[in-house]
C-alpha cells in the first residue's frame, strides 16, 4: 500500500510540475492542482498509512490514526482552494487585459504564433 | 458469506470503474466522458457504502452522501458549459 | 565642544541658504560666509596652542560597538588643512556671489558647498577612521553635486558621475583598507592606531591594508591612473573647481597619507607604490597640461601633476620629504587658488577659456593679470615666490632618492616634471596675459572685475609672495607643526629659506626653467609634432567602460531575467530537488525503515490504476482543456476515495466539496480563456520539462517511501488524541484539532479564503476599464449554443434540492466536533446548493431572491471567529480558549454546546462569503462576454403560466 | 505582556472585516479606520519592543493549550522588533495610499489590514505549520494588493508573482510534513529539543526537510537563484503596495533566521548551522545579481526592485554567516533596508506621477513639477539604498563587514559587497542624472493635471527617509538592542525555557 | 445473525454489484452516446440501491441499531440522475446530433428546447434589473 | 398566519423527514430540532417556491411510487439482458416523441425522470414550449407501445397527483 501511494505521490507531482512548466496558464493552474493533490497527500502520509482507524473517538477503540496530518491537510486544502479561485480568476483578468494566456516572457500584447523558444 | 459478497461486490465495481476509466480517456465525445465521470461517482458511492459495511461503520455515509450531490453538481456544471458556455448566466 | 562645533557649523549652514535664497543673493552669500566665518573663528582660536604642540580632542558616542564613534581631535595637520579648508571656502563664498549669474540657483549652490567644507572639515579633524570613512564618502557625494551643478550641461553631469564613480570605488576600497587597519589594531581610533606602527607593518595584511588605503587616496588625489577624472571635473563652475581642486577635495587623499605616514611609511612597499605614482603623476600631468588649450584644463592638469610631486614626497617616506611635502600642500593651495579664481575671471570677462584665442589681457584688466602671474610663476617655480622654495626642496630630495638601486631614475625624471611645469606655467602668462590679443571677437569686452571677484585671489598672491620672502616667519611655525603632526616625532633639520646655496637642486631649478622657456617658444612645432600621437582619451575609455558594463549587465539580466515564468519555475524546482538531495546525502546516515507495511488490498491496486491512468492522461490530453479539467476532477474523487480508504473521512470530505467548487471556477474561466492549448513546445523543450518533472516526483516519492517505511516517533497527536473528548469536548479529533488546538491556523485559513474573494472582487472590479473591457465589448461568442437556458427539469429539480441541501449543511455542520464534518463542509455544501440555483434558474433570478450580501458575510464571519476567541479574555484566558457545557432541554435532551461552534459558525459564514462573492463575482465577466442579460424569469418557459405574463419579483 | 502579544494579529483582521462589512462603500471612513488602526497597532507594538526590551521571552499560549501541543505565540526581542519594525512602515504605507492609490481598485485598506495581520502573525508566531498559515494570509492578500488597480503589465507580473508562490506554499507543506515526520512536533522550541536528540537514522530526512524548507524561506527572501519572481513584481506593484513588499522579503530572512538558529543552532548536533554553507554562497551572488540589475535596469522601479534583491543578498549574506555580530549587523541591516526600500518606492511613484507618458523609464524627459524637491528625497534615498555615508545603509555594510572579518570566506564577502556597492552607486547615478539632470537639457515642461503637493505622500515618503536618518542617528541604542537580540537568539535556552518550561532543557543537554 | 438475513444481504450486495458492473459494460459495449446513456441507470438504480438497501439491512440486524440514512442517499440519487442524463444527453445532441435530420420533430408550435428559442419574439426578460452589488 | 409561517407544509414535512434520515435516529430530539429547522429553511427559501407546487392525494403518489418501483426492476433486467445478451448491431435504439397533457412543470419533471429512472427510456429532452418530450429507447422494435405505456402508466397518475 506504501508504494502505491508512494509512487502516486511521485506521479501526481511528476504530472503536475510538468504541467506548471507549459507556456499557458490554463495548464499551469491545472498543474498547480495537481501539485497541491500531491502535496496534500504527502503531508497526509506524514501521519502513516493506517486503514479504518478514523481518528473518531470510539468507546472501546484505541487505536487512531495521526489527527494532527489531517488537520493539517485540511487547512491546506481550504489554503489551496482560495489561491486556486484566485489564480483562476487571475488568469481570465490577465486574458483578457493582455489579450493571450502567455507565461512564458512573451510581450505584452502580442500573441505569438511563434514556436516556443526556451 | 457477507465477506464474500461484498468482495464479489468490490471486485464489479472495480471493474466498472476501470471500464469507466477506458470510456474516460477515450471518448470519443465529450460527452461520453462528462458520462463516464457521472458513472465513476455513482460507482464510488457503491464503493464507500460497501466499504462501510466491510468496516461496520457508518461513518462513511457522509462521503456517500455528499459524492452524490457533488457529482450531480459538476456533471451539471460540464454539461451546462458545453451547452451554454457560461454556466452562472 | 567648539571642535565639534566646527565640523557641525558647515552642515548646518548648509540648510540656510536655502531658506535664505529668498532673502536675495547678497543675504544669502552673506549667510552662507559668516558661517564659514564664525567656524574659521572657532578655528584660529585654538590654532596658537596647535601650533605650540597642543591636541584638542572630543569624543562622543554613536556606534561604541561598531567602535565608530564621533570623535575629533585637532593637531598641526588637521589645523593646516582646517584652516585651508576653511580659509579659501571663505574666499570662494565671496568669489562665488559674484562670479553666478543671475539665472544660476545660488542657494543651491551655496548649500552644496556648504555640505562639502563640513565633509572636508570632518575628514581632517576626524578621530576615528571609520568616521573618516563617512566624511570621506561624504565628499565625494557633495562633490557630485557641485560637479553637476550646472545639470543642463552634459559635459556637468558626465563629468559629475565620472568623479562619483572615481572617488566612490576608492572609497569603498578604502573602507575594506580601513576595516583591516582596524583589525590589526584593534581600535578604528587614529590616535591609537597612529600609535602602533609597528603592530601595522609587522601585520600581514599590513600590504592589503596598505594598498586599500592608497587606492581610495589615489583616486580621491587623482594620482596615476587615476588621474583621468579631474580635468573632466572641471566641468563645474569654476568657484567650485578652484575649491575643490585646490585646496580642498583633491587634497583630501594627500592628507590621508600624511595622516597615515606614521605608520603606513617607511616601508619599500610604500616607496615604490606612492612614490612611483607620484612621480609618474607629476610628469605625465605636466605633459599632458602643456597641450591643453583650455585654461580650467591646463590648471587641471597642472594639479594633477602637483599633487603627484606631494604624494611623490611622501612616497619618499623620509621625514625631511615628508616637510617639503607639506609645505608645497600649502604653497600649492595659495597659487592653485588664485589660479583657478584668476582663470575664472578671464572665462567670466572674456566668455572663453580657450588660450588660443586669448592673449594681451593685462592690459586690459592690468589686476587680474598682475595676480595671474605672480601666481603662475610661483606655479613654474621662479624666485622668490613660495613656489620655488618647496619645489627646491623637492628637488633635492628628489636628488637623494634611489630608485630600485638607481640613482638617476628621480632626480632625471623630477626634472623632467620641473620642465614641464616651467613650460605650461608659462604658457599661461604668456599666452594669456602677454603679447597680443589674438582674437578680436571676444564675446565680452574683458575688463576688470568687481573687487568681490579679485579681491580672494589677491588676497592669496600676497600670501604666495610673502612666504616666498619670509617663508620661516609666516610659514613656519605651521609647517613646523603640521610636520610634526605628520611624521609623528622628531623634526628633522630643515630651513625654509630662499637661498641654500650651490646646490643641485638649485641646478635642476635653473635647467627646468630654461629648458621650460625654450620648450613653450617652440610650443607650436610640439603641438604639430606630437599631433599624431595617439592620446588615450581617459573620458572615452571610461565611457566606453561603462558602457560596456552596462550593456554586459544588460546581457546577463535580462537573459537572466526573460519574463519566462517556465524558467523560473524549473530552476525553483530544480534548485529544491537539489538542495533536499544534497541534504539527504549530505552523510551517509540514512537507515532505512522498518515499519510493517500495510497490505495493498484489490480495490487500493483499482484505485491505483484509475489515478495512474488519469495523471498521465491529465497531461497527454492536456491540449484539450475541457478534458483536462474533466480529468482533474476524476483525480480529485479518487484522491478523496483515498483519504477515506486510509481513515480520513474528514479530508474526503472537504476534498472533494472543495473539487465541485475548484471545477466550477476553472469552467467559468475556461469560458473565457481559449478551450485548446496550443502544442508550441518543441521537444528539446519537453525533454527537459520531463526530465525536471520526474526528478520532482522521485525526489518527493522517494522521501514519502522513506517516511512511509518508518515508524512516526513521539508525535504531539497523541496528546490530542488523549485530550480531545475530555478537555476540548469532541470526539471528532481532526475538528478538535481544527477549531481548538490549532484554531488559530483555521482563523488564518479563513481570513486566506475571505481575502482571496475580496481579491478575486477587486480584479473583476477593475475588468470594466481598459483593455479588458474593449476586449469584452467585442467578445464573439464563437462556440455554438444551445437554445434554452434553464432547461426545465434542471429547475424544478434543483429548486426541491435546495431546502434539502440546506438541511444537509446544518446537519454536516452540527455534527463536525464529534462526527466527520464542521463548518467548513457545511459552508461548502450551502454554497454549492446556491450555486446549483444560479446553474439551473440564472443568475438574476437567483440574485433577486437572495438577501443576502457576500461581503457582510465574509466580514461578518471573520468578526464572528474572532469575537469567539476573544470571548476567553473575558475569563481571563487566552485567545480562542474554548469552553463546552452540557445543556439538558426537556424534551430534547441533553446536548453539548461548545464556544468552538461559534468559531465553527464564523468559518461556515466566511466560506459561504467567499465561495459566492467569488462564483458570483466570477460569472459578471462572462455575461459581460457573452452579451446576454440576466434571466428574471424561474426558468425559459413555465407551460403552467401559458406564457407572456413573465412574473416581476423585487 | 499576556493577551497583548496577540493583538498585532487580531486586530488588524477585526478591522479588516469591519471595513468589508461596514464601511466599504465610504473611501473616507475606510481610511479613517485604516489609519487609526495602523496608529494603534504602532503603540500596541512599541509597547511589545519596550516590554521586550526589558524581559525575556514570553509565550502566549493560544486556547490555552500547553506548548508543543496547542499553537503559541513567542513575543522576544526579534519577534517585537519586526511587529514594531512592521506597524511603522504600514503606517507610512497607508498614509501614502490614502491620498489616491486607494481608489484605483477595491478593497485596498481590507487587504491591507489582512497583510498587517499575516505579516504581524509571521513575525509572532512560535509553530511552524502556523506559520505557513501566515505565509499564506500574508502572501495571498500580497496577491489581492499586488494587482491593485490591474494593468497589463501588473497582472503578467502578478501571474508569475502568484504561481511562483503557489509552488513555494507547496514546498512549504514538504518541508514541514518532512520535519513532522520524523520528529513529531511542529513547536519551533520543541522542535529545537527534537532535532538535537534526533535518531540517527533519521537524520537525513531531517537534513533533507529541512533545507527544502529553507529554500521556501529564501524563495520568500529572493534568494537567487529563486528571486526571479521579485523584479517583476516589485516594479509592477502598485507604489505603496511596492513599499509595503519591503517587508515581505524580511519575513523570508526572518524565518530563516528563527528556524534555523533555534532549532539547527548550537545544540543540533551534527545538524548544527545546516543552512549555513547554502546561503552564503547563494547570498553573495544575489547581492551581485541585484547590482547587476541595477546597472541594467531601464526603468526606475526595476533599479530599485533589483536594488531590493541586492539589499537581501546583503541581508542574507550577514544572517548566513551565524555568528551574534553578524545577526546583529544584518538585522541592523535589515530596519536600514526595509525603510530605504520602501522610502524610494514611494519616491518613485511621486516621480512616476509627475511625468506623465515618461513614466518610470529613465530616459530623457522634459523637466517635471517639483523636479528640485523630489532630486533631494531620492538623493536621500538613494544614498541609503547604495549605503553611502552618512546614512544607515553605511553603518550597516560596515558592520556586516566587521561582523565577517573572522569568516573564511570574508575576501569573497567583503569584495563583493564593495564592488557591488560601487555598481549601486554608478546605476543610481545614472539614473538620478536621467531623472533630474537630463531633463533641463529637454525641451518644454511636462504638466501633470493635480500633481500638486499631495500632502499625505510626501510626509510618508518623508517619513520613511527619517527612518533612515533615526537608524543613523540612533544607531548605538539600535546596536546595543540588537546586540541584545542577537544574543537572545543565540542562547536558545531562553526561548526554550519560555515556551516550554525548564523541564524541557534538560533534554536540550543544558 | 439469521441465515436467511445473511443471505438475503450478500444477494443484495452481489446483485448491486452485478448491475453496477453491467452498467459500466453497457456504457464501454454500446455504439453510441445516447445507447450509452441507458446503461448508468441501472447503476445508478438497482445497483446503488441494492448495495445501500443492503447496508440498511446489516446494520439493522447486524449492528442492532436501525438506519435509515440510506434512503437519503436513493433520494438524492432519484432526484438528480434523470437531470444529468437529461444534460448529458443535450450536451452530447448540440455538439453530434443534427436536429432536423436525425431527431423527430417534436409535433408542436415549438421544436426541441435544445435547438430552439423559447417565447415570443422580442420579449426580454431581463429589462428593469439592475446587477447589485454582488 | 399559518400560510405566512408555514409556506409550505408538505416541504416541510418532507424535511423533518429527511433530518431524521441524516440524523439516523428517531429520538426526541432529532424530531424537534428537525421540526425546527422544517420550518425555519422552508421560510429562507421560501422565495425560490414561488406558489407552487399544488400536491395532493397521498394515496395516488404511493400507488405511482410503487408501480415506478415495479418498473425499474423489471426494466433494470430487461436492459441488463439487453446489454448482456443482445449484439449492439441487432439493438432498435431510437427517438420517440411523446405528446404531454401535463402542464406543470414539477409535474412534466417528474415524469421525465421516471421515464429516465425506468433503464431502457431515458428523456433527452423537451420541446421548447413544454408540450412533448423526446425520449430515447434502448430497444423499442414498437415505438408506438413505449409512447402508450408511458401515458397510460406514468401521466395518468401524475395527472392525478398534481392537477
Amino acid at each position: 500500500m506504501e508504494f502505491l501511494v508512494a509512487s502516486s505521490i511521485g506521479l501526481l507531482t511528476t504530472c503536475g510540475t510538468y504541467l506548471l512548466l507549459r507556456g499557458r496558464t490554463f495548464p499551469v493552474v491545472i498543474g498547480l492542482a495537481l501539485l497541491s493533490y500531491a502535496v496534500n497527500v504527502f503531508l497526509f502520509a506524514m501521519g502513516r498509512l493506517t486503514i479504518n482507524m478514523p481518528p473518531i473517538l470510539r468507546e472501546g477503540v484505541t487505536e487512531y490514526t495521526d489527527p494532527l496530518p489531517q488537520a493539517l491537510v485540511l487547512t491546506a486544502i481550504v489554503i489551496s482552494f482560495g489561491m486556486t479561485a484566485l489564480i483562476v480568476v487571475l488568469s481570465i483578468r490577465a486574458y483578457l487585459e493582455i489579450g493571450n494566456d502567455h507565461v512564458d516572457g512573451q510581450p505584452v500584447g502580442e500573441p505569438s504564433e511563434a514556436g516556443d523558444k526556451n | 458469506m457477507i465477506e464474500y459478497a461484498l468482495n464479489f461486490g468490490f471486485v464489479c465495481v472495480s471493474l466498472a470503474l476501470l471500464m469507466n476509466l477506458w470510456r474516460l480517456t477515450m471518448g470519443p465525445t465529450t460527452a461520453d466522458r462528462i458520462l463516464a465521470v457521472d458513472t465513476m461517482a455513482i460507482n464510488a458511492i457503491a464503493l464507500l457504502v460497501m466499504y462501510g459495511i466491510a468496516k461496520g461503520t457508518a461513518m462513511y455515509f457522509e462521503g456517500a452522501l455528499l459524492f452524490a450531490m457533488f457529482g450531480f453538481v459538476s456533471t451539471v456544471a460540464y454539461c451546462k458549459f458545453i451547452l451554454r458556455g457560461d454556466i452562472i448566466e | 565642544m567648539s571642535l565639534t562645533l566646527i565640523v557641525l557649523l558647515p552642515f548646518i549652514g548648509a540648510v540656510l541658504p536655502a531658506i535664505m535664497i529668498r532673502a536675495g543673493r547678497n543675504a544669502c552669500a552673506t549667510a552662507t560666509g559668516s558661517v564659514t566665518l564664525l567656524a574659521l573663528i572657532l578655528l584660529m582660536a585654538k590654532a596658537p596652542a596647535v601650533i605650540s604642540g597642543e591636541v584638542f580632542q572630543v569624543s562622543y558616542s554613536w556606534l561604541p560597538e561598531l567602535g565608530l564613534n564621533v570623535t575629533f581631535f585637532l593637531d598641526g595637520l588637521g589645523l593646516l588643512f582646517a584652516t585651508l579648508i576653511l580659509g579659501i571656502g571663505l574666499l570662494i563664498i565671496i568669489y562665488a556671489r559674484f562670479y553666478l549669474s543671475k539665472d544660476d540657483p545660488m542657494g543651491r549652490f551655496y548649500a552644496f558647498l556648504l555640505l562639502f567644507q563640513g565633509a572636508m572639515v570632518g575628514i581632517v579633524l576626524s578621530d576615528n577612521i571609520l568616521l573618516l570613512l563617512v566624511f570621506w564618502e561624504l565628499t565625494s557625494l557633495s562633490s557630485f553635486l557641485l560637479i553637476g551643478y550646472w545639470k543642463h550641461l552634459p559635459e556637468g553631469r558626465q563629468g559629475a558621475r565620472m568623479a562619483l564613480a572615481v572617488t566612490g570605488a576608492g572609497g569603498l576600497a578604502m573602507i575594506a583598507g580601513m576595516l583591516i587597519l582596524g583589525d590589526i589594531v584593534g581600535s578604528y581610533d587614529l590616535t591609537v592606531i597612529l600609535q602602533n606602527a609597528d603592530l601595522i607593518q609587522a601585520s600581514p595584511m599590513y600590504v592589503p591594508a596598505l594598498v586599500l588605503i592608497l587606492l581610495g587616496c589615489f583616486t580621491k588625489s587623482a594620482q596615476f591612473p587615476f588621474h583621468f577624472w579631474l580635468p573632466h571635473a572641471m566641468a563645474a563652475p569654476t568657484p567650485v573647481s578652484a575649491y575643490l581642486h585646490s585646496a580642498t577635495m583633491v587634497k583630501a587623499g594627500i592628507f590621508l597619507m600624511a595622516r597615515m605616514w606614521p605608520v603606513l611609511s617607511g616601508t619599500p612597499e610604500w616607496f615604490y607604490i606612492v612614490a612611483t605614482a607620484g612621480l609618474v603623476t607629476m610628469v605625465l600631468g605636466a605633459w599632458i597640461a602643456i597641450f591643453k588649450h583650455d585654461l580650467k584644463g591646463l590648471l587641471a592638469y597642472s594639479t594633477v601633476s602637483h599633487l603627484g610631486l606631494i604624494t611623490m614626497l611622501l612616497g619618499f617616506g623620509t621625514p625631511i620629504a615628508a616637510v617639503a611635502g607639506v609645505f608645497h600642500i600649502i604653497n600649492h593651495a595659495t597659487f592653485k587658488a588664485a589660479l583657478f579664481m584668476t582663470a575664472g575671471i578671464i572665462d567670466h570677462e572674456t566668455g572663453t577659456r580657450d588660450i588660443r584665442r586669448l592673449g594681451g589681457l593685462l592690459n586690459l584688466m592690468p589686476i587680474a593679470g598682475t595676480i595671474g602671474i605672480i601666481s603662475a610663476a610661483s606655479m613654474a617655480g621662479i624666485i622668490p615666490l613660495n613656489g620655488f622654495l618647496s619645489k627646491e626642496m623637492m628637488l633635492e630630495e628628489a636628488w637623494h632618492t634611489m630608485w630600485l638601486d638607481q640613482g638617476w631614475v628621480v632626480p632625471l625624471l623630477a626634472t623632467v616634471g620641473a620642465i614641464f611645469s616651467v613650460a605650461y606655467s608659462f604658457r599661461f602668462i604668456f599666452h594669456v596675459w602677454l603679447g597680443k590679443p589674438r582674437d578680436e571677437n571676444l564675446p565680452h569686452h574683458p575688463h576688470d572685475p568687481p573687487f568681490g571677484m579679485w579681491g580672494p585671489p589677491a588676497l592669496l598672491t600676497v600670501l604666495v609672495v610673502l612666504i616666498g620672502l619670509f617663508p620661516a616667519v609666516i610659514a613656519g611655525p605651521l609647517v613646523a607643526a603640521t610636520s610634526s603632526a605628520v611624521i609623528g616625532g622628531e623634526l628633522p633639520e630643515y630651513h625654509l629659506a630662499l637661498w641654500h646655496g650651490l646646490t643641485p637642486a638649485l641646478g635642476m631649478s635653473v635647467i627646468a626653467i630654461v629648458v621650460g622657456a625654450l620648450l613653450l617658444m617652440r610650443h607650436g612645432a610640439l603641438i604639430s609634432a606630437t599631433a599624431n600621437l595617439s592620446r588615450p582619451d581617459a573620458k572615452a575609455m571610461f565611457d566606453c567602460a561603462i558602457a560596456k558594463l552596462v550593456a554586459l549587465s544588460r546581457v546577463v539580466s535580462d537573459n537572466l531575467h526573460n519574463g519566462s515564468l517556465q524558467r523560473y519555475l524549473s530552476v525553483m524546482i530544480v534548485a529544491s530537488v537539489a538542495i533536499g538531495v544534497s541534504g539527504f546525502y549530505a552523510e551517509p546516515d540514512h537507515t532505512a525503515g522498518t515499519r510493517e507495511l500495510l497490505d495493498v488490498s484489490p480495490a487500493a491496486a483499482i484505485g491505483w490504476v484509475l489515478l495512474v491512468v488519469t495523471s498521465i492522461a491529465a497531461v497527454v490530453m492536456h491540449h484539450n482543456r475541457l478534458l483536462s479539467l474533466l480529468l482533474v476532477g476524476v483525480i480529485g474523487l479518487i484522491v478523496s476515495l483515498g483519504f477515506i480508504y486510509l481513515s480520513a473521512p474528514d479530508l474526503a470530505l472537504t476534498q472533494i466539496s472543495v473539487e465541485v467548487v475548484t471545477v466550477i471556477l476553472m469552467l467559468l474561466a475556461l469560458n473565457i480563456l481559449p478551450k485548446e492549448t496550443p502544442k508550441e513546445s518543441l521537444p528539446g523543450r519537453k525533454l527537459r520539462d520531463g526530465v525536471v518533472s520526474i526528478a520532482a516526483g522521485l525526489g518527493i516519492g522517494g522521501a514519502i517511501w522513506a517516511i512511509m517505511t518508518r515508524d512516526l516517533p513521539n508525535s504531539i497527536s497523541a496528546y490530542h488524541l488523549a485530550n480531545s473528548k475530555i478537555e476540548g469536548g469532541g470526539t471528532n479529533v481532526v475538528n478538535v484539532i481544527l477549531v481548538d488546538f490549532r484554531g488559530f491556523d483555521t482563523f488564518g485559513e479563513i481570513i486566506v479564503l475571505g481575502i482571496a474573494a475580496l481579491s478575486i472582487f477587486a480584479l473583476i472590479e477593475t475588468v470594466t476599464q481598459g483593455e479588458a473591457a474593449k476586449r469584452l465589448a467585442s467578445w464573439v461568442v464563437s462556440n455554438r449554443r444551445s437554445a434554452d437556458r434553464h432547461p426545465m427539469m434542471m429547475v424544478v429539480a434543483t429548486r426541491v434540492m435546495l431546502p434539502l441541501s440546506l438541511m444537509v449543511g446544518v446537519y454536516i455542520f452540527l455534527r463536525g466536533h464529534n462526527e466527520p464534518g464542521g463548518g467548513f463542509i457545511a459552508g461548502l455544501v450551502v454554497s454549492v446548493a446556491l450555486v446549483m440555483q444560479y446553474m439551473a434558474s440564472g443568475f438574476g433570478w437567483t440574485q433577486n431572491r437572495m438577501k443576502v450580501n457576500y461581503h457582510g458575510m465574509i466580514g461578518l464571519g471573520v468578526i464572528a471567529a474572532a469575537i469567539t476567541g476573544a470571548s476567553a479574555w473575558v475569563a481571563g484566558l487566552p485567545f480562542l480558549t474554548s469552553g463546552f457545557v452540557h445543556v439538558h432541554l426537556p424534551i430534547v435532551g441533553e446536548f453539548e454546546l461548545a464556544s468552538a461552534m461559534g468559531f465553527d459558525l464564523g468559518v461556515f459564514l466566511t466560506v459561504v462569503g467567499a465561495v459566492m462573492l467569488a462564483l458570483a463575482k466570477l460569472s459578471q465577466v462572462e455575461r459581460m462576454a457573452e452579451h446576454v442579460d440576466v434571466n428574471l424569469d424561474p426558468m425559459d418557459h413555465d407551460p403552467s403560466v401559458r406564457i407572456a405574463t413573465p412574473e416581476k419579483e423585487a | 505582556m499576556g493577551d497583548w502579544i496577540v493583538v498585532p494579529i487580531v486586530l488588524p483582521a477585526v478591522m479588516a472585516a469591519l471595513i468589508v462589512l461596514a464601511v466599504r462603500h465610504y473611501i473616507l471612513l475606510q481610511r479613517v479606520f485604516s489609519i487609526t488602526a495602523t496608529v494603534a497597532l504602532v503603540a500596541v507594538t512599541l509597547s511589545l519592543v519596550i516590554f521586550a526590551n526589558g524581559n525575556g521571552p514570553e509565550m502566549y499560549a493560544l486556547s490555552d493549550w500547553p506548548a508543543p501541543f496547542g499553537i503559541v505565540l513567542v513575543l522576544d526581542r526579534l519577534s517585537a522588533m519586526m511587529v514594531f519594525l512592521t506597524s511603522i512602515l504600514g503606517l507610512g504605507v497607508v498614509l501614502f495610499a490614502s491620498s489616491e492609490w486607494d481608489k484605483r481598485g477595491k478593497h485596498f485598506h481590507a487587504l491591507f489590514q489582512f497583510q498587517l495581520m499575516g505579516v504581524n502573525g509571521a513575525f509572532l508566531t512560535g509553530d511552524l505549520f502556523n506559520l505557513f498559515v501566515f505565509f499564506e494570509v500574508l502572501l495571498i492578500a500580497s496577491y489581492g494588493l499586488m494587482l491593485h488597480g490591474a494593468g497589463a503589465d501588473r497582472l503578467k507580473a502578478g501571474m508569475q508573482y502568484v504561481v511562483v508562490n503557489l509552488t513555494g506554499s507547496a514546498l512549504f507543506l514538504v518541508g514541514v510534513g518532512m520535519i513532522y515526520s520524523v520528529t513529531g512536533t511542529l513547536n519551533m522550541a520543541d522542535l529545537a529539543i527534537q532535532v538535537a536528540n534526533i535518531a540517527p537514522g533519521d537524520a537525513a530526512l531531517l537534513r533533507a526537510g529541512a533545507l527544502v524548507l529553507l529554500l521556501v524561506f529564501c524563495v520568500k527572501a529572493a534568494m537567487v537563484p529563486i528571486h526571479f519572481w521579485l523584479p517583476g513584481t516589485y516594479a509592477n506593484a502598485p507604489a505603496p503596495v511596492a513599499a509595503l513588499f519591503a517587508i515581505m522579503t524580511k519575513v523570508g530572512a526572518y524565518s530563516v533566521l528563527r528556524v534555523y538558529s533555534l532549532a539547527f543552532g548550537d545544540n543540533a548536533g551534527d545538524m548544527a548551522w545546516l543552512a549555513q554553507p547554502y546561503i552564503l554562497p547563494a547570498a553573495l551572488i544575489t547581492i551581485a545579481v541585484g547590482m547587476i540589475g541595477v546597472l541594467a535596469a531601464k526603468r526606475l522601479n526595476n533599479l530599485i526592485a533589483f536594488a531590493v534583491i541586492g539589499s537581501m543578498g546583503t541581508l542574507l549574506t550577514a544572517i548566513g554567516l551565524f555568528t551574534p555580530e553578524s545577526i546583529s549587523a544584518g538585522l541592523y541591516y535589515l530596519l536600514h533596508s526595509t525603510f530605504s526600500a520602501a522610502a524610494l518606492f514611494l519616491i518613485a511613484d511621486l516621480v512616476v506621477s509627475r511625468r506623465g507618458q515618461f513614466g518610470d523609464s529613465l530616459n530623457t524627459a522634459p523637466v517635471f513639477h517639483q523636479s528640485g524637491f523630489l532630486a533631494i528625497l531620492f538623493f536621500i534615498g538613494a544614498i541609503g539604498m547604495a549605503g553611502m555615508p552618512p546614512l544607515s545603509g553605511f553603518i550597516g555594510k560596515l558592520q556586516i563587514l566587521d561582523a565577517s572579518r573572522d569568516s573564511d570566506a570574508m575576501v569573497w564577502i567583503w569584495s563583493v559587497i564593495l564592488v557591488t556597492s560601487l555598481m549601486c552607486i554608478i546605476g543610481f547615478g545614472r539614473a538620478g542624472s536621467v531623472l533630474f539632470w537630463k531633463s533641463a537639457s529637454a525641451e518644454g515642461e511636462i504638466v501633470v493635471e493635480g500633481a500638486k503637493w499631495p500632502v499625505l505622500p510626501i510626509i510618508a515618503a518623508c517619513g520613511m527617509l527619517g527612518g533612515l536618518f533615526a537608524l543613523t542617528v540612533f544607531a548605538g541604542p539600535i546596536s546595543s538592542y540588537l546586540n541584545g537580540t542577537a544574543d537572545q537568539i543565540f542562547d536558545t535556552s531562553q526561548y526554550i525555557r519560555a515556551v516550554l518550561g525548564d523541564g524541557a532543557l534538560a533534554q536540550f543537554g543544558q | 445473525m439469521p441465515f436467511v438475513v445473511e443471505l438475503i444481504i450478500s444477494l443484495l450486495i452481489v446483485i448491486g454489484g452485478l448491475f453496477l458492473l453491467v452498467g459500466s459494460f453497457g456504457m464501454l459495449k454500446l455504439r453510441d452516446l445516447l445507447p450509452r446513456l441507458h446503461a448508468p441507470t441501472k447503476a445508478s438504480t438497482v445497483g446503488v440501491g441494492g448495495v445501500l438497501i443492503a447496508s440498511m439491512l446489516y446494520f439493522w440486524v447486524e449492528r442492532g441499531h436501525f438506519t435509515i440514512h440510506e434512503l437519503l442517499i436513493t433520494l438524492f440519487i432519484f432526484l438528480t440522475a434523470p437531470i444529468t442524463a437529461n444534460l448529458i444527453a443535450k450536451a452530447y445532441m448540440l455538439l453530434n446530433v443534427d436536429p432536423h435530420s436525425d431527431l423527430p420533430p417534436s409535433k408542436q408550435n415549438e421544436g426541441w428546447a435544445t435547438f430552439d428559442p423559447v417565447g415570443p419574439e422580442g420579449y426580454d426578460p431581463s429589462e428593469e434589473y439592475q446587477e447589485k452589488e454582488n | 398566519m399559518m400560510k405566512r409561517y408555514l409556506p409550505h407544509p408538505l416541504l416541510s414535512l418532507a424535511l423533518l423527514v429527511v433530518w431524521i434520515l441524516l440524523a439516523n435516529e428517531i429520538s426526541a430530539g432529532a424530531v424537534v430540532f428537525g421540526a425546527i429547522l422544517a420550518v425555519i429553511i422552508p421560510l429562507i427559501t421560501a422565495s425560490f417556491w414561488p406558489d407552487r407546487p399544488k400536491v395532493g392525494n397521498v394515496i395516488a403518489i404511493c400507488e405511482y411510487g410503487l408501480v415506478v418501483m415495479w418498473d425499474i426492476l423489471v426494466a433494470n433486467v430487461i436492459v441488463a439482458g439487453l446489454i448482456l445478451f443482445r449484439k449492439t448491431e441487432t439493438l432498435e435504439s431510437k427517438c420517440v416523441v411523446v405528446p404531454l397533457d401535463l402542464t406543470s412543470p414539477e409535474a412534466i419533471t417528474t415524469l421525465a425522470g421516471t421515464i429516465t429512472m425506468t433503464p431502457g427510456t431515458v428523456t433527452i429532452d423537451l420541446s421548447a414550449d413544454a408540450k412533448s418530450l423526446l425520449v430515447h429507447c434502448l430497444h423499442a422494435p414498437d415505438a408506438q407501445g413505449v409512447i402508450d405505456d408511458i401515458k397510460d402508466r406514468y401521466e395518468r397518475r401524475l395527472k392525478e397527483i398534481f392537477e
